[in-house]
């Protein structure tokens, strides 16, 4: 992995100095051994304090909205499902192509500490990547646990290593490969064969755990609205928090909705949510008919196609038919 | 020192219900909240940090303060009805114990709030120790001893069994009637417990996080200090920390009209939200700079500024665990706190 | 179900005013008599419908929503009703994901001249409503009455 | 039911809970101008509501439209009623704006600090410099000291706004205020118009070119930015800090300091405010 951080520092800082970028957005280490937090490295001696490993989960290419729009190229490390995003923003004319520099970076898998956790692993003080293995030290005596079994979600239908858009690439180490994708759809589909009061139950069970935080909304791509229709007084759905259960549906099926066609399935939603609601379980439902009923879509693995909600075909299906 | 064996606490807690409502641990579909708990479900004292804290139980997310019906010109305003009747907090860490405290700072200073009065007067406090303290954990810092967890009645799971230790007269009158299912238990056991934590403790990533540069007189300095520009660059404006934690106590009121009446009601706010302070003409906290600092500003310096020294933290460590960008109030303190400007 | 019998469903019509609307009224100018109990809501064309309006119709106690626009082809905008079929046709399977019961949602088209279809759509309709019973899991209880 | 306690301390509630209102009608509705109306408003029966001091703020509510502070602009040593200058400018206020006369809302305060008017103020020359509809808050002080005027010196009013049908209260100042022993009242636009024959320009020169003597305990209020250049058109003039007053107005929630939104630093306006001692104020962050 050392390599691959060096040979990253190494390509930001060339374009720096060559005066090609300004700065590059990024991860840098946090306060704990597994914590990675976006930052903006400013100039060529900030990228020393970058890093790049399997805790990088974070999508960083929303931040792209602003950043490519506040003067020099800025250069953003992502990994191929985050070049989808990117290219989505990008034919929604949401980031400036021209104020970016898309450094692609190979990834192997990003690791859920949550996942971890619930293996009982906890009081982690030391995580350590080995050949696919994480040997970890706790408070309570040390452990390990293979790096496949406690994936982000998102990494469990993983795209691939293709970048759907980038200017230079820097790729993952020999013999190192992206996860094996699985169907991303059998949760789906195992829902839908719940009868509808267990299906109800199922979403009530989740959904009432919802908080309101937003976390979803401001950390997905696509949600890329200057002001949300639940943050707009005059919306008359500007309720905030949800006083009744009726709430948390009508938030998560319109916001599921308005990103319908157009999410990538990135996954953020999921990985953020701080009550772990399985929200990408919305988006792929609508991912999954889209592709029945319209054929095969997959947002933003070109730029500028047009989704299937801004498209039509005079033999579409009537709503409501099976 | 009285006990009961970990597999009876079920039964335990229908006993309390027969009497009380119980607030709980409770897991729902995976996930270990504060909640109600009801006949059957699982109750994990095992569990640290519950994803929704215990001021829930006290502020809820949202709770109804009026009703107005209007007839024609007239206007009738009523107090919404709130639930009462005494009930008991099963299981709560030390951390989210003092956090009640924090609230009360400021729900019980003049004007009182009456709607949380009632609900704080109400409550019976079953604290637990925190045998497995994670990594993530700072009270210690603010001097809270999780060894230690105060309430009416202080709790310790030590050899399969759960200690009880009445310290109040409401906590005696609850251990008197649940009598029957407890027994008679040892104190070693529970003083072997209480070191071991404490070792752990010192033991711990943040075991040597202080506030130094924090408190009530660094107010301006800490306001100007340039690095809040840089610490927040990676917030996405969610307040999945504010509404996690325990002492965030910002609220929203707000109407909902359902066509015969408009129900005024609070619900949670977050400073990080861009609509906190937006008035017609705009807003003072223009960027996400200046909504982040107001967070941070207001646990470390206005909160203790207005009460006494104490800070409006109590290390639960939920915003470390939560914070989908991995920002935290860690991190800001030891940024910031250090630095001389 | 026991209160089946005086169960009057509250229905919610969305009408686009170039074809269903006009149908509503030619149903009535031709004496065809529809369910009372279904609100019209005129709509410059079915594709105006945000599935937000849909829902907040469920909030406020309608027990069924039915869009009705022009035939495909046929729209006033030109392309205005192919948007709503597919909006429409993943709104109805998210809300069945969801566990909401199947048939709450309809869409159906009806043009100008098709006074005798919006009746028997609006009887039909508001008949399955009726099976259906009172709209639970999609209604907001600070709105019940 | 009615929420509203009569109480004589100047701000706190003490029972029940401080977020219910109470029932108010508005027994009149003066157009001030195009987008100010001045409401006047009594309890249900025409009864008195609630003793307040100048400067102090109440809670309006239009059911539906939500809740806002709003200044009293009337004078406390009017027993029979309460006024309130509310400009046009958001959800509520214009579901003020449409009320009419008759129009029962919800209301509750008295809230926050008053000005010091039976203390600094006391035998002091005052000079009260106002923009636009930061006029509301001074004029229940400058009707109050009309009330009570020998306990204070000689009153200056300064007030501008941006066109001549923009002055708010221009009759009673003009009719009233200016025929008053004492007072001398100088009106401002910011830019020259057909029909005026007064002062044109900014409410900070305006100031400096009356050139008051710094004996005088200053009050400001208006837009924001008014107030930054007023204060320091002030200070160039050798005025302290600790003799210019001003009232702040931020988003505010519950109005008794626990939403935690109307905060400059440690200090809620709704509380500590929002008549700020301007020294005071420059010790606070500088964010409102």
């Amino acid at each position: 992995m050392q390599k691959m951080i060096d040979e990253i520092k190494e390509k930001c800082a060339a374009l720096i100095k060559n005066g090609e970028a300004s700065r590059v957005i990024g991860w840098e280490k946090g306060e704990l051994p597994y914590d990675r937090t976006p930052a903006v490295f400013d100039g060529e001696k900030a990228v020393g304090r970058l890093l790049y490993d399997a805790f990088c989960g974070a999508n960083i290419s929303k931040y792209l909205i602003a950043a490519s729009k506040t003067g020099g190229k800025v250069i953003a490390l992502l990994k191929p499902c985050d070049t989808y995003s990117l290219n989505q923003l990008l034919t929604e004319n949401r980031v400036d192509r021209s104020g970016v520099y898309a450094l692609g970076v190979g990834c192997s898998g990003m690791v859920d500490v949550e996942k971890i956790r619930d293996k009982g692993i906890k009081g982690i003080k030391d995580i350590e990547e080995i050949d696919g293995k994480l040997s970890i030290k706790t408070l309570y005596g040390d452990r390990t646990c293979d790096k496949s079994e406690v994936l982000l979600e998102k990494c469990l239908s993983c795209k691939g290593e293709k970048f759907a858009v980038s200017d230079d690439s820097v790729a993952l180490l020999e013999g190192e490969t992206a996860p094996s994708p699985s169907d991303r759809f059998s949760a789906v589909s195992r829902i839908e064969k719940m009868s509808p009061k267990e299906r109800f139950e199922f979403w009530r069970g989740e959904l009432s755990r919802c908080i309101r935080c937003n976390a979803c909304r401001n950390a997905c791509p696509a949600c890329s609205c200057m002001t949300c229709v639940f943050d707009n007084a005059r919306s008359g759905v500007s309720s905030k928090a949800s006083p009744d259960a009726f709430e948390e549906n009508m938030f998560h099926i319109i916001r599921a909705f308005h990103v319908a066609g157009r999410c990538t399935d990135c996954g953020e939603c999921s990985r953020v949510c701080p009550q772990r609601i399985p929200l990408h379980l919305l988006n792929r439902k609508f991912i999954k008919d889209i592709n029945e009923f319209y054929g095969e879509y997959q947002a933003g693995e070109q730029p500028y196609q047009r989704g299937p909600l801004v498209d039509y075909n005079v033999s579409d299906r009537d709503p409501g038919q099976v | 020192m009285l006990k009961i064996t970990l597999d009876k606490i079920s039964e335990l807690l229908s006993e309390i219900n027969k009497t009380h409502c119980v607030y709980a641990p409770v897991e729902r579909s995976g996930e270990v909240c504060f909640d109600k708990w009801s006949e059957g479900e699982k109750v994990r004292l095992d569990v640290l940090k519950t994803s929704k804290s215990a001021k829930g139980v006290f502020f809820p997310q949202t709770e109804d303060i009026a009703r107005f019906r209007s007839k024609g010109k007239e206007l009738e305003i009523s107090q919404a009805k709130t639930e009462g009747g005494p009930f008991v907090i099963f299981g709560v860490r030390a951390c989210d114990v003092k956090s009640f405290e924090i609230l009360d700072s400021v729900f019980l200073s003049d004007p009182v709030d009456s709607f949380y009065k009632a609900r704080r007067e109400n409550a019976l406090i079953v604290a637990i120790a925190c045998s497995k303290p994670e990594e993530t954990c700072f009270c210690k810092t603010f001097s809270i001893d999780p060894a230690g967890p105060s309430g009416d009645v202080e709790g310790y799971t030590a050899n399969g069994a759960l200690y009880f230790e009445p310290r109040t007269e409401k906590g005696k009158n609850f251990c008197a009637s649940i009598a029957r299912l407890l027994e008679e238990g040892d104190e070693g056991a529970v003083r072997a417990e209480k070191e071991k934590i404490r070792g752990i403790m010192a033991d711990l990533p943040f075991s040597s996080l202080t506030t130094k540069g924090w408190g009530k007189d660094e107010g301006n300095r800490k306001f100007n200090s340039e690095k809040w520009k840089e610490l927040s660059d990676a917030c996405i404006g969610c307040g999945a920390c504010t509404f996690t934690c325990p002492t965030c106590q910002c609220y929203d009121v707000r109407d909902f009209d359902n066509g015969r009446e408009v129900i005024r009601y609070r619900c949670w706010d977050s400073c990080m939200y861009n609509d906190f302070t937006m008035m017609a003409h705009g807003t003072p906290r223009k960027t996400r700079v200046e909504r982040f600092r107001q967070r941070f500003m207001h646990k470390l310096c206005y909160h203790p500024e207005n009460h006494g020294g104490v800070f409006s933290c109590v290390g639960c460590g939920r915003c470390i665990e939560k914070c989908p960008m991995s920002i935290n109030i860690v991190k800001v303190m030891r940024a910031i706190g250090g630095e001389e400007i | 179900m026991q209160v089946k019998e005086d169960f009057k469903p509250t229905i919610v019509a969305f009408c686009c005013n170039w074809c269903s609307y006009a149908g509503a009224d030619l149903a009535g100018s031709s004496r065809l008599s529809y369910p009372a109990n279904v609100k019209i809501i005129r709509v410059p064309c079915s594709c105006r419908v945000n599935p937000l309006f849909i829902l907040r119709a469920f909030q406020r106690g309608a027990d069924g929503v039915i869009i009705c626009g022009c035939h495909p082809g046929d729209c006033h905008y030109i392309s205005g009703n192919y948007y709503t079929r597919r909006r429409m046709a993943l709104l109805i399977s998210m809300l069945e994901y969801l566990g909401v019961e199947k048939g709450r949602v309809r869409v159906e088209w009806v043009s100008a001249a098709e006074g005798a279809k919006f009746a028997s759509v609006m009887e039909s309709f508001a008949k399955t409503i009726c099976d259906l019973g009172e709209n639970v899991k999609l209604g907001d209880l600070r709105c019940k009455k | 039911m009615s929420g509203i306690i009569d109480h004589e301390c100047s701000c706190r509630r003490t029972s029940l809970d401080a977020l219910l209102p109470g029932v108010a009608v508005i027994t009149d509705i003066r157009e001030e101008t195009g987008d100010v109306k001045t409401f006047r408003v009594t309890g249900k029966n025409g009864e008195k509501l609630f003793s307040h001091k100048p400067g102090q703020c109440a809670m309006l509510t239009i059911p539906g439209a939500g809740e806002a502070m709003f200044s009293i602009s009337s004078s406390p040593t009017n027993e029979e009623y309460k006024e309130f200058s509310i400009k046009r400018c958001g959800e509520l206020t214009d579901a003020l704006h449409k009320a009419e006369k008759g129009q029962q809302i919800g209301i509750r305060g008295p809230y926050g600090k008053a000005f010091p008017v039976d203390d600094a103020f006391l035998k002091k020359d005052l000079l009260f410099i106002a923009g636009g509809i930061g006029i509301a808050p001074l004029r229940s002080v400058i009707n109050y000291v009309r009330d009570k005027r020998e306990d204070y010196g000689h009153v200056d009013i300064v007030y501008g706004a941006r066109t001549k049908e923009d002055l708010v209260c221009f009759d009673e100042m003009t009719n009233v205020w200016a025929k008053d022993k004492d007072i001398s009242v100088y009106i401002t636009i910011d830019k020259a118009q057909d029909g005026w024959d007064g002062h044109v320009g900014f409410v900070p020169g305006y100031i400096k070119e009356l050139g008051f003597d710094k004996l005088r305990t200053a009050i400001i209020c208006g837009p924001p930015i008014m107030i930054k250049f007023a204060l320091s058109t002030l200070c160039d003039m050798g005025f302290d800090k600790d003799q210019v007053y001003t009232t702040l107005e931020l988003k505010m929630k519950c109005g008794v300091g626990k939403c935690g939104r109307c905060n400059v630093g440690s200090k809620y306006v709704c509380k500590d405010g929002p008549v700020f001692r301007c020294d005071e104020l420059s010790e606070l962050p500088d964010e409102y």
